[in-house]
């Protein structure tokens, strides 16, 4: 049926979520770290889309599990930017690496 | 080489590059730029899968929504993003490196190792989907579509109280 | 997939058209920098201060209202399209959603968010 | 009349079988899907050029003056000397530009504007891309024009050009909201999103079943279109020529183009969704003459605008969407609900209104309803529009009505 196995599709997820990880704990910058989190995000919705279309294509659930994950990962970039933008008036920096309030 | 393979490759070929890119460049903003193509790189592999609906979806929430949320946030944080010489990477970099392709070469393998069933006979539905999710949405998934309204309305008051300048 | 197809197709003449236009631009007009003409537009003046300036906070406040809409959209399309196969049953549910969504729009409004200040 | 309203099918398909005999068919499917994005572009670009031409002899004549009257007859030469400037003048690339960004923008704004064309039906069976989420499609490619204006007024490194792209931005995004809106009543009522569906059950054009939606969205579609008097990103008495500042020559008149293109779609739209497409109205024309006839009337009425109205400030056109357009477009997606739910156009995918009777109906009803409507959403705003026109009498800034915190504040 489809020429691509669904073994590609995964290789591309995984690799892509490595990307995504590894810019998520390595950047510098609270806007990139989000950034890094949307790529797992979207790595994950390859694996499910895939998952659908090979193993239930005639059902919903993959895709519209995907839906949802689009939706969260919509709220939390918008509720994540505006904390960054509140940091960012008050500390004037938005490195996580001088954002250590917390810490004692 | 089917059609759809080189199809397929070139899409893959545009998201791990540029998400590659996007790790690697020194601007937040061009970084965003990459992230970008990411997205349009993921739609073409829904839509190569057969979501054509979700691969609009992704490009209108992820590119029109998201991405645009973020440009603004670059945008609105000037002193950061105007400064050349910030360094792009936190200390513990190499660190994470070492354990991103660790990982990348874990799932690799795991996903080689594994026998994966081949694609389904019979064409997915891909016309009429987003009619088949309506229903859906209305009869066995009525949950998630009224707490998504919820989800939003929460994310919408919280990012106001915490963005506006009081 | 055929359409998507197409849609590929249009996606590869409509980046090459614009590209090939620049290009034919580039061969045909002439190149002499110099300075003062590559300096940044000031209305003639020397430009003042940093590009970077400080925006608004009001243009996020905008940017995440249409978010929220934006993936609304997401949501009432497909109800939209189905709903000639359903019942009322599936107006009453639209309205929930829509109602929850228009208390936020409100929430926002009384807030004075929706004001350019 | 029915060879020539089928004459671009006809050619095609002698064509497809002209190089069938020499090519094998997946090469001649591939040959032709480029081909007739090939054509469309080139059609659109044309378009764009006469619409140069038009709006600049329209405006001349609004404002008693000729237009351009030099280059050929009627001055419909000069879109031609136009472009031969164009493409002769030097390409300035600004010193503290970022010139990958800066090169590629013109570049990605084109691209979408016209992918537009791909799923807009120009006539009977005239569609290139049938695609079945078609409207979601035109709403996705205008998010990635908004994207490509990013671009062009971060990477000019100019004051002017950043706030212009952050202002341009700004509004297409708070406009999208109620068209998005809009669309969504219609697609309610024609029960999908494929745009020849939209057309095939517009036995009565959805301008008279929603004249309170057909009305806003001409005005939302002004704004998003970054048109007077919604100018405000490129308005040159403040902003030089808003996120195009630093681009010069070519990289300009693909701005231009892009600009003029999206109009032309936007137009289409608006046709296709309201006006009923390529329906003919009682005279029969071919159906592609009957749509770029339509297309045409919506772009002069653009034009129309652009010779009449005065600009707008920012917070104005602010307050006007998201406290007038975006609640009145919601409530009137839950009143169409309604409605549908009693008179609906379509019932499991078929359409269910039958003869002269049955739309005489339906247009009654849903004439009525807007008609009521329009007056409950007059009666609710009757306030705001009472102070604005309080405070025009006299003698301050008009249109504060709406936005009644900036005066406290």
């Amino acid at each position: 049926m489809s020429s691509v196995p669904l073994s590609w599709y995964l290789i591309v997820a995984a690799l892509l979520f490595s990307i995504g990880a590894y810019g998520a704990l390595a950047r510098r910058n609270a806007i990139g770290i989000l950034m890094g989190i949307e790529l797992m995000l979207n790595a994950v919705n390859i694996n499910l889309v895939a998952f659908w279309r090979y193993i239930e294509v005639t059902g919903l659930a993959g895709q519209l599990f995907a839906v949802i994950v689009i939706t969260v990962a919509a709220a939390e970039a918008a509720v994540a930017l505006a904390l960054i933008l509140a940091i960012y008036r008050t500390r004037d920096t938005v490195n996580v690496e001088e954002i250590d309030l917390l810490k004692w | 080489m089917t059609a759809e393979q080189v199809v397929f490759v070139l899409a893959a070929v545009v998201t791990l590059g540029s998400a590659l890119g996007m790790v690697t460049t020194r601007s937040v903003f061009v970084g965003a730029l990459w992230m970008i193509a990411v997205f349009g790189g993921v739609a073409a592999l829904f839509i190569l899968l057969g979501a054509g609906f979700l691969g609009i979806v992704q490009i209108l929430v992820y590119i029109g929504a998201i991405a645009v949320l973020i440009l603004f946030a670059i945008m609105l944080t000037p002193r950061v993003m105007g400064d050349p010489n910030a360094p792009r990477y936190n200390r513990q970099w190499p660190l994470v490196a070492v354990m991103a392709s660790a990982l990348a070469s874990l799932l690799v393998a795991l996903v080689l190792r594994t026998d994966w069933p081949l694609a389904q006979e019979g064409a997915p539905t891909i016309t009429g989907f987003a009619v088949e999710l309506g229903k859906g949405f209305m009869t066995t998934y009525i949950l998630p579509f009224e707490v998504a309204s919820v989800l939003l309305l929460v994310a919408l008051i919280g990012a106001i109280v915490i963005a506006r300048e009081e | 997939m055929k359409p998507y197809a197409v849609i590929g197709a249009f996606l590869v003449i409509g980046l090459l058209l614009p590209l090939m236009t620049v290009m034919a631009a580039t061969l045909l007009s002439p190149r002499k920098p110099n300075p003062i003409k590559q300096d940044i537009y000031e209305c003639g003046l020397k430009t003042v201060g940093e590009t970077w300036v400080q925006f608004k906070v009001q243009y996020y406040i905008y940017a995440l209202i249409f978010v929220v809409f934006d993936i609304e959209v997401v949501f009432l399309y497909p109800w939209a399209v189905a709903y000639n196969q359903l019942g009322l049953f599936a107006l009453v549910e639209m309205l929930i959603f829509a109602g929850i969504l228009l208390a936020g729009l409100l929430y926002a409004w009384r807030k004075g968010a929706l004001s350019w200040v | 009349m029915e060879a020539l309203d089928r004459i671009f099918i006809r050619i095609g398909e002698a064509f497809s079988t002209f190089l069938a005999q020499y090519l094998p068919a997946p090469v001649v499917t591939v040959i032709g899907m480029f081909l007739s994005a090939i054509i469309i572009s080139t059609f659109a670009a044309l378009t764009f050029m006469l619409l140069t031409w038009l709006e600049r002899k329209f405006v001349g004549r609004m404002q008693d003056r000729i237009g351009p009257n030099r280059v050929g007859p009627f001055g419909l030469l000069q879109p031609i000397a136009d472009a031969i400037k164009m493409f002769t003048k030097e390409l300035i690339t600004p010193a503290g530009a970022h010139k990958v960004v800066y090169n590629l923008a013109p570049i990605l704004v084109v691209a979408p504007s016209l992918m537009i064309f791909a799923v807009i039906p120009f006539g009977r069976d005239m569609v290139a891309a049938d695609l079945d989420v078609g409207v979601l499609y035109l709403i996705a490619l205008s998010s990635a024009t908004e994207v490509a204006i990013l671009m062009a007024g971060w990477a000019s490194r100019n004051k002017f050009s950043l706030l212009g792209a952050m202002r341009a931005v700004a509004q297409m995004l708070s406009y999208e909201v109620p068209l998005v809106l809009i669309l969504l009543t219609l697609v309610l009522m024609a029960g999908s999103m494929r745009l020849t569906d939209l057309v095939a059950v517009q036995g009565v054009p959805f301008a008279f079943l929603q004249p309170v939606a057909f009305v806003i969205f001409i005005v939302a579609a002004a704004a998003e279109l970054n048109r007077t008097p919604f100018d405000i990103p490129e308005a040159e008495s403040e902003l030089v020529a808003g996120y195009h500042t630093e681009y010069g020559g070519m990289k300009f008149g693909l701005f231009m183009m892009a600009e003029f293109i999206a109009a032309f779609g936007m137009a289409a739209l608006v046709t296709t969704v309201f006006l009923g497409g390529w329906r003919p109205w009682l005279i029969p024309l071919p159906s592609w003459l009957w749509f770029l006839i339509k297309t045409y009337l919506v772009l002069f009425v653009f034009i129309w605008f652009r010779g009449t109205f005065p600009r707008l400030r920012i917070d104005q056109l602010q307050a006007f969407c998201w406290k007038f357009l975006v609640p009145v477009t919601l409530l009137n997606v839950i009143v169409t609900g309604v409605v549908v739910t009693f008179v609906p156009l379509v019932r499991n995918g078929e359409v269910v209104v039958r003869g002269i009777g049955g739309w005489a109906t339906v247009t009654v009803v849903y004439f009525a309803v807007n008609v009521v409507f329009a007056l409950v959403v007059a009666w609710l705003y009757r306030r705001p529009t009472l102070q604005a026109v309080q405070q025009i009498q006299v003698g301050q800034p008009a249109g504060r009505g709406l936005s009644r915190e900036v005066q406290t504040a």
